[in-house]
């Protein structure tokens, strides 16, 4: 059985009181995490891959042991194939600028979807404007799952690139990511998933998915800020020339030009975010004693016991497909209470609510509302938090009765 | 939760500010302005446009229309209300702290932008101020 | 008084009996420091910029406020001219891709120097080789020191861009600034100055100095890794596209196109480094606490000290500039002795000494030598350490006697 | 620090290290060399380079050039040693290992390559191996 009362001490910050329901936007940290980053702080605090005491031989082993357990944590094939960025923005953009400025040609296609984050939209949205591509976006149907039939015609269209999310981080759809992959990778495009909500909650096998990348943050899976991935094959980081250049990702460096170190260092710039990187490795640690099926079974039970909950009360509209098929995500809305009342009646009983466009506008705009409510879960939620927030709600529908 | 007394979130939603934003003053469109002006926030999605009649450099009639939260759309009714009959030039001098005042309640961080809508309007369409100042 | 064994208190690391002298690498972070971390992300952990409640409400004041104390510590004009990165190599990159590609153009000049880092080298070269500028370096003369001469001469030619260090990592040179960025303001030229050692040693001015950017790294000045700033004058920033693109970097984004944020959130897409931000503004206020006046002073003491201790021993030659010009860094060789060798023998007494090319390969190429040995100090170096060190080097001696 | 009792790391610069690295056997060039390979190891500026002459399959003879740490060139000098006379087949089997027990010292994570760079040169201009596998 799943104890989430026991997980929930390893979380310092539920001392406070909050009812913490914005996961999606990024995740608490637990005490494993955190005092993995003290004890380099404290202990073995230095710069690595130019060790030449104990303790940078030992920030350089476990930045290096990160490396190997998120290789194994999405199964790649290899640790060259696992490039440390600050998060899926910086993971985005780097193949926007290192695959997509050399492989992109002027009107090739790029195929997104409507419902995806500003940073897979953005980036390519940037390349397209400079190489001169176009981009299509495929729709949603009024579950707000995405419309397969218009995708496949879009493939026909042999696109250069498909670029979508494994899970919604607006409406918490789960996206048929398998079948999609394999029939871009069929139609003969490069293959990027967003794994932001994904990577945390559902987990992935880049191998069996055939993705070409795969990008996630550490912040929204139990880790610290400032340290995310960008999964590439391997095949594809090899034949692309460096994002940022500087020290480290080099092997020579002289006036007449330079050479560049092999995978995965050839993409990691300057020094990197080494304690964070370190706290990441104990998140992916600590995602591993939890179980990834465990994981997934307490969100879709918290899931649909908000789903259930939400739905009963009157005057709210809850966006997107069924609890079966969606993450830990509710979006929604109240007749006549703005999200952002609504956020600020909630924080009053330390809800911690999010209302807004979630980084989604092109979505909220395809839905036709400005801004929507969201509670998101994870491995700590419990059913309490929940019962919190249908409190606030109510409170809100005293106040602007 | 609704036995619990009036506490300071209440006061946020002050039964005139809800009374503001449930039945807007000045609401809806002038047919022929001598000014008007949007003023989107795109990340809460909160809209306020004014439309201003002038006569003789003062503010003869005022309509305001939108959408968003009950503060960007209480502060844009009640501002209309101080604006009609007002000087241009008394206009001019209307800041933030009036504006907040006359809301009368604590604003967060989060949501002074919500606030200062209708503000922004004013400045940026009725004078052509950069309207960033708030930042 | 300065009190070296006061500030150490602050240091838990030094419990471990570490003699640290890799400063220039990356500094070690007192207390303050990483508890304003831990305070973070045990009491207010959440996003910051979509706050709808109270604690990402805090956290967004405190990120923001680490823009300003950043501000009044380089004495900009504006918090929008302060640029959060990763530390100065993305810093340096963000302008060269965002600055360099649009405003550099086929057989413009740019003017590097050879003991420039590679991070203030490897980007010029990838942007050159982009948008076939050439680049020439200006050369150093016996005492490591640059050639203002050739420096002149090279401004003659105008450039369209000149990049150098305030200090140097690999010498410790202090280059001089005010009269190189005055002269190469003079000649048109957009100039860039890597403060990654001057920032944390000697602080800086940027108005009076007069510089486009100005690029530092918090984890070199007592702050966690994973968070750096990019200075840029106002004027500049706003005519530069975005780098990035992704959440919160962003005004609209619509499927016809997209309207970016003002600055400086305009060059920070996705999520931040929020817990690092936070250290580092914590790192600024402890700094500001000592004093760079202070701090300067000590340093100085030590590098004086360092350099006679050093000085007096046979077969030791040190490189670079005497220590009245020079900064906390001493490079140095030992006849029959690969510096690789001193720094294992080094580590055994816990003597924590860098040992390679320092990621100044053009310098060394320059000096005729594959690597040196280099100590460095800072806030928290004392006498004592100097001495261990020397105590090693005789060691290192006797061994290879 | 010089009355300290012998202690690991004095053994990791065991004395026929030393001996190896100050007078480095079967250093130099050869004049016509079958095969000749050089890498470097960018990162410290470790060069190790050699020359071999192949008669019948067996290395006949063989001379190393260089510069670096101490490991790295006595580890070229024990790995020539070791290679004189032998069958190519059986110098195809030198493994990392191998180099490093002959060293019999050991051997910290960041000194491994100077410790390999020897074996490097071997693989790759002997046999044209991809050289990156130790990392
Ligand atoms: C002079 C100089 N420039 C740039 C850098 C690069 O800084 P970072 O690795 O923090 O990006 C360093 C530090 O290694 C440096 O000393
Ligand atoms: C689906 C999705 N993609 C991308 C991102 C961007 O991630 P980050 O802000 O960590 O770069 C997020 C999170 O905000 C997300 O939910």
């Amino acid at each position: 059985m799943y104890d989430v009362a026991a997980v929930r001490k390893d979380f310092p910050i539920f001392e406070t009181g909050i009812a913490y329901l914005d996961s999606a936007n990024t995740s608490q940290r637990p005490r494993q995490v955190t005092s993995a980053v003290l004890d380099y702080w404290e202990r073995y605090n230095s710069n690595i891959h130019r060790a030449a005491y104990k303790i940078a031989e030992e920030a350089t082993d476990r930045y290096e042991a990160t490396r190997e357990k998120v290789r194994a944590f999405i199964n790649a094939a290899s640790t060259k194939e696992i490039i440390n960025t600050r998060g899926t923005t910086e993971a985005i953009n780097l193949v926007a600028y290192a695959w997509g400025r050399a492989n992109v040609r002027a009107g090739d296609l790029i195929v997104l979807t409507i419902l995806d984050h500003h940073s897979n939209i953005v980036p390519w949205q940037i390349l397209a404007e400079a190489n001169g591509a176009r981009i299509e976006y495929v729709d949603i149907d009024e579950r707000g799952e995405l419309r397969q039939d218009q995708f496949r015609e879009l493939l026909e269209q042999q696109p250069r690139l498909v670029a979508f999310s494994q899970v919604s981080n607006a409406l918490g759809t789960i996206n048929p990511v398998d079948d999609m992959v394999k029939r871009a990778k069929a139609a003969g495009a490069t293959v990027l998933v967003d794994g932001a909500q994904g990577a945390p909650h559902q987990g992935v096998d880049v191998r069996a998915l055939g993705c070409d990348f795969y990008a996630f943050s550490g912040h929204k899976m139990l880790g610290p800020t400032g340290a995310g991935i960008l999964y590439g094959r391997r095949e594809l980081l090899e034949q692309m020339d460096p994002f940022m250049g500087g020290g480290d990702m080099i092997k020579t460096v002289r006036v007449e030009g330079t050479t560049y170190h092999d995978l995965p260092w050839k993409f990691e710039a300057g020094t990197q975010a080494i304690g964070e990187v370190i706290g990441l490795g104990a998140a992916v640690d600590y995602i591993g004693e939890l179980g990834m099926e465990n994981i997934r079974e307490h969100e879709t039970e918290i899931t649909e016991y908000a789903y259930e909950a939400l739905s009963d009360i009157e005057g709210l509209t809850v966006y997107g497909p069924p609890p079966s098929r969606r993450a830990g995500v509710i979006s929604f809305a109240l007749d006549g209470i703005h999200p952002h009342d609504l956020a600020t009646i909630a924080d009053r009983d330390q809800v911690c609510l999010r209302a807004g466009h979630h980084c989604a506008m092109p979505l909220m705009t395809r839905l036709g509302v400005p801004a929507t409510a969201r509670a998101s879960f994870y491995v700590y939620t419990q059913k309490d938090e929940v019962d919190r927030l249908v409190g606030s709600i109510k409170e809100a529908q005293r106040i602007f009765k | 939760m609704s036995s619990k007394p009036l506490s300071a979130d209440d006061q946020f939603y002050r039964e005139y500010i809800l009374d503001h934003y449930k039945n807007p003053r000045n609401y809806g469109r002038l047919e022929r302005p001598d000014i008007t002006h949007e003023e989107d926030n795109p990340l809460c999605g909160d809209v306020v446009g004014m439309d201003f009649s002038i006569k003789d450099g003062v503010i003869d009639d005022i309509r305001f229309h939108g959408r968003g939260c009950a503060i960007s759309q209480a502060s844009a009714s009640l501002l209309t209300e101080r604006l009609k009959g007002m000087p241009l030039d008394d206009a001019k001098k209307i800041n933030k702290d009036d504006v907040l005042g006359e809301l009368g309640i604590e604003i967060s961080p989060a949501r002074i932008k919500c606030a200062l809508l209708s503000l922004k309007v004013l400045k940026v369409g009725a004078y052509g101020l950069a309207g960033d100042d708030e930042e």
